[in-house]
């Protein structure tokens, strides 16, 4: 089976078989026979080459958040279709950067833009108020707000969309 | 004064602290009572204790911060003492005032001292008359932006915007110049208000990083009064400590002695019972200024129960039923080093962003001079309503080299899975050059923040196998595939960088 | 002698002493490398090690007492040193050779001390020699069941089986009279040759409820020799310690100074260099009689670590690296008390028996001065081919109530669902009137095992409802009802009571 | 629903009703309750009048061993219709009594009776080793052996019947 780890915008294609713990991988090139015993929910126990391995795999919004040794990565998998058809559709992957979904629960306290300003990378957008402290939303690009979904008061999810920027 | 007798304890608070009193009642043979919100059915801290009653709503203002509930569950349950725990209402003296109005023990200083020494400006006065070294700055709240602009210009550019009540970090933010003074006296006086009921703010000099180092100090009803030593706390992230140490690498016996000596005036001269900590700002010329007083438990208090093997949640107690301390300061001994991190629910990557949900993995860390303090557990959903704060890491060690060691094994050991943490940045703190040397400042995480990027390091392969194989044993149990999340994308627009330039 | 450099150590052993040891090296910047046989892929050490090897099936005589296989990982591995644990190869002289022969650093004695001081017979006889008091009893092992039935006759009876190798109470038993000595003597090889690789047994008088205080001791290999103090052991079963303290309710300064040069002058008759435990037996007018000497670390060590902030593993590892001690007997300080209870997959209310099964719920207790030296986590199946020992539980307290009241608190947090623990008992066990008194001895469980037995205790309603409940939720998510179990009743018929009457 | 609790010989019964977290529970005629949550495996917390329990119920050849605070159970619960079932047909039951099961996995080191002896409660039946034990299984009561399956050396697994006694 193929998939594409997608790692700090650099995706690869990766080719799994095997089952019951013992596994073989083809990733850049190389074969690596994998001992893999999931311990706990999401503690996985490898072992690589008489290499002994613990990572943590979290899913966080669609997305792999890997913790080995001291080193995290946040891993992008798909199946190798999915990957080649979400790419060559790309307007739609376009779009998504251009709005900012709330990444956690909690209660927005200030509204900072409003539709029609033009906004610099670190510009406040908004604050958002979860577990006691206020967290401010900044902007990671330029761009013109094009709407604004929530207003100050309002409670939100995580996930909600609360700023689309064209 | 006469003794009291205690026999069972309302924990007013939750999390680790509210299961910490909690144990330290069973160890005593009292009972202990717990209080929820709505949100806490499922907190250790109501599986811990002896009793435990519904107060409210999630909200803190409806629940943990409300007094009258609290008392009317005291009484309700025939408590005869009230320990508050750290944060909500533990400096709130109309708190203390009310418990002892309804005939309870309150397990802390009394009213009087709370104003004294826990309003931040009412002690900088005391600090001031007795000739304690100070951070220039108010020794009122300002009354109005307008006060605030004034006495800004006063006090000087860079500076400090501090709540007047509580501690913790919040209701702090730093000014650089006059256009971001309104905005922080804001978000200022917003936090304050939320975490402690009153939203009074003061100004202070920014010191430009100095360390943050404290003096545990235990005063009895009978006029003795001892110090503990200092914690070191310079490792802070949105002016919230994260790692904290006991005894400093910077301070040495005499200076410790002369630190101790102010703390054991200050807690005098405010009329201080039980136990308090003096916390100063130190230059790197080893000039201490006083900062404030925290009239209640630390969260970093356990270093110093570790190298003195002063169990400090029992002489609270003790404190509070009467008894006399029964040993002077030359009886206090230190063994050691201890170092103390907090494993807070907070994306480091993402600029400390809370990271509220389910912990669907826990593996704590354990062995030889380890010690977890933790509030939660595998399976726990750790509410959005509180604190980011999950568990406290504590290791001992012959010496500080050996505690550093230790912790670098332990967080490495420690395991959690479903909620983001506190923990990647830790393993970096504790192995960077700089505070393996001793080397620290309260401006050291925003200066290696950059290095907390994940890196492109020698697991790459190995993390991307885990990812991979995840995906794959998950497509082999399920025929349906979930669809990208829409949201990924989203990420990069959400690091709240601010809170670096904060 | 020359120092030898130590930088990835293979540990021969598995269960908590592999995790302890693999801490400990993690600790000094060792790298480890685990072994593990067919039944332990999924075992914690295997995690927590650098790298993992397998070297055989599940039986120990095939995989962890397997010397050739050892000594080829540890050269194949590129490993420099071998730590043996306890148990297992622990104190195998030939193992120890086998070790030297491949040019690695044996973590323990030097092969001639193990022959000397391990083998139980010889070290009576340099007791014999030093003056050192004994159980009367033959310093030989016996060579046939004749000669056993002789020895038997001349030393009198009751009296004990013991094996002439190992330890840890395996390979024990207690002969009443003569028509016990066969049966006896075939299970204690039987037990002796499965557990050590050696069948040799020898006879000693028995002596009626004794107290078991060891003295641990540590010796460089450059002549230096100092004692830990004690560790306290009466509380057992099979044979088999339960519950240790350090320091013993029993033993005052003179006593522990009389027992610690006893222990020193035995350690440097035997040529012993290593961490290494002298057992005494103590009567009721506090005569001690040398048992045993064991060659390697004790699972008890934890105890002595927390009273004298002495790492005991790392100690082993500095000295088997031929740094020098650093410190002389004075130099030794002891502060407070520390109790440890061993928590063994057996069922307390069965006599004992072996509990090997999946831990699907684990919730170990932490907090202040609470140390879980553990094995196992939640999801581990316990295999049945190895020994009983999930997790070993340590507090420390400013004194021995202190310990004790927080001992009965943690044992009172510890949940271990999927598996029968010995934690019940341990609960009864501190709580009980003669254990706070201290009144200590070898019969104290059998004494108070009656007790033990599920009580009509005032939660009975409480228990009654969670396993209504539990059963009504499992028949809310299941169509077919589970028929009720065919075995059950046997239960009945297999309470080896035998083990109350060994 | 209705079950019966079988604790120490002592049946009684139990009615339950309520659902996601809150219970009412009927048993010796007093009405209980329950404010129930399973916290982790086998681990619930319960609040009955404003007083928190927690007690881990681990299944141990059908029945509940339920450990609360310092106290052990073994608790044996039916629906109550299984119950009247099951003792109205009392002779299987009575049968039940006389098979010595391998109350663990392990190795018979040594058996000591054959077909037609005569035992007496304390008796050793067998020799069972397991986790480096040797464990005496003996007889609970008097009996005649009728039939012995095992033979020393042989593995068996927990459940096996070892011995049968009329």
């Amino acid at each position: 089976m193929k998939f594409v780890a997608t790692v700090g915008g650099q995706p690869e294609t990766v080719e799994v078989t095997g089952e019951g713990g013992r596994y073989r991988l083809t990733l850049g090139g190389e074969v690596w026979e994998v001992d893999a015993r999931l311990t706990a929910q999401g503690i996985y126990s490898l072992l690589i080459d008489d290499v002994s391995h613990v990572a943590d795999v979290t899913d966080q919004d669609g997305a792999c958040v890997v913790d080995v040794g001291d080193e995290t990565y946040v891993i992008q998998v798909e199946e190798e279709t999915r990957h080649i058809i979400r790419t060559k559709g790309g307007a739609a992957g376009g779009h998504a950067h251009q709005t900012l979904a709330a990444p956690l629960p909690g209660k927005i306290t200030h509204v900072a833009v409003k539709a029609g300003d033009t906004v610099e990378a670190g510009d406040t957008l908004l604050v958002i108020e979860a577990m006691k402290m206020e967290n401010e939303l900044r902007a990671g690009g330029p761009g013109t707000v094009a709407e604004v979904r929530v207003q100050a008061g309002q409670t939100v999810n995580a996930g909600d969309v609360l700023i689309v920027i064209d | 004064m006469t003794a009291r007798r205690i026999a069972k304890v309302l924990v007013a608070n939750r999390g680790e602290i509210a299961v910490r009193v909690i144990r330290a009642c069973r160890e005593q043979g009292f009972a202990s009572v717990a209080v929820f919100s709505e949100a806490d059915r499922e907190a250790l801290h109501v599986q811990m204790a002896d009793e435990a009653y519904l107060i409210g709503p999630p909200p803190a203002s409806e629940s943990y911060l409300a007094i009258d509930k609290l008392v009317a569950v005291a009484k309700k349950a025939g408590a005869d003492a009230v320990h508050p725990g750290y944060g909500f209402l533990a400096e709130n003296a109309a708190f203390a005032e009310a418990c002892v109005a309804a005939g309870l023990t309150f397990v802390g200083p009394p009213p009087a001292a709370i104003r004294a020494m826990g309003d931040k400006t009412a002690a900088r006065r005391i600090a001031r008359d007795l000739k304690v070294p100070m951070v220039p700055g108010t020794v009122e709240p300002v009354a109005s932006d307008a006060a605030a602009r004034q006495a800004a210009r006063e006090v000087g550019y860079p500076l400090m915007v501090k709540a007047a009540l509580g501690g913790g970090g919040k209701g702090m933010r730093l000014v650089r110049q006059e256009a971001e003074l309104d905005a922080a006296l804001r978000m200022a006086r917003n936090e304050a208000a939320a975490a402690f009921g009153d939203g009074g703010v003061y100004i202070e000099r920014y010191l430009p990083e100095p360390r943050h180092i404290e003096v545990q100090v235990l005063a009895d009803a009978h006029g003795h009064v001892v110090h503990l030593g200092e914690r070191e706390c310079s490792i802070q992230r949105r002016h919230q400590k994260l790692v904290e140490e006991s005894p400093s690498p910077f301070v040495d016996a005499p200076m410790r002695a002369r630190m101790g000596d102010a703390a054991c005036r200050l807690a005098q001269a405010g009329g201080y019972v039980n136990a308090g900590t003096v916390e100063f700002l130190v230059d790197a010329d080893r000039n201490f200024y006083f900062l404030e007083m925290n009239t209640r438990l630390q969260v970093e208090h356990p270093v110093t129960e570790m190298v003195t093997g002063i169990d400090l949640v029992r002489e609270q107690l003790r404190i509070a039923a009467g008894e006399p301390l029964g040993y002077a300061q030359a009886d206090v001994g230190w063994r050691g080093a201890a170092i103390e991190c907090r494993i807070n629910a907070e994306d480091p990557f993402n600029g400390w962003l809370p990271s509220p949900g389910t912990i669907t993995g826990l593996r704590a860390a354990t062995g030889p001079w380890v010690r977890d303090d933790s509030g939660v557990y595998e399976g726990y959903t750790v509410p959005r309503f509180y604190d980011t704060l999950l568990a406290k890491l504590i290791v001992w060690g012959a010496d500080r080299a050996a505690a550093i060691d230790r912790m670098a094994r332990a967080l490495a050991e420690y395991k959690v899975v479903g909620v983001r943490t506190t923990i990647p940045a830790l393993i970096r703190i504790v192995k960077h050059p700089d505070f393996c040397a001793g080397r620290l400042s309260t401006g050291f995480l925003d200066r290696i923040m950059p290095a907390l990027r994940a890196a492109e390091g020698r697991r790459r392969s190995v993390a991307v196998i885990a990812a991979v194989l995840a995906e794959y044993e998950r497509l082999g149990r399920r025929t349906i595939v979930a669809p990208p999340a829409p949201t990924s994308d989203a990420w990069r627009w959400s690091h709240p960088r601010g809170w670096r330039r904060a």
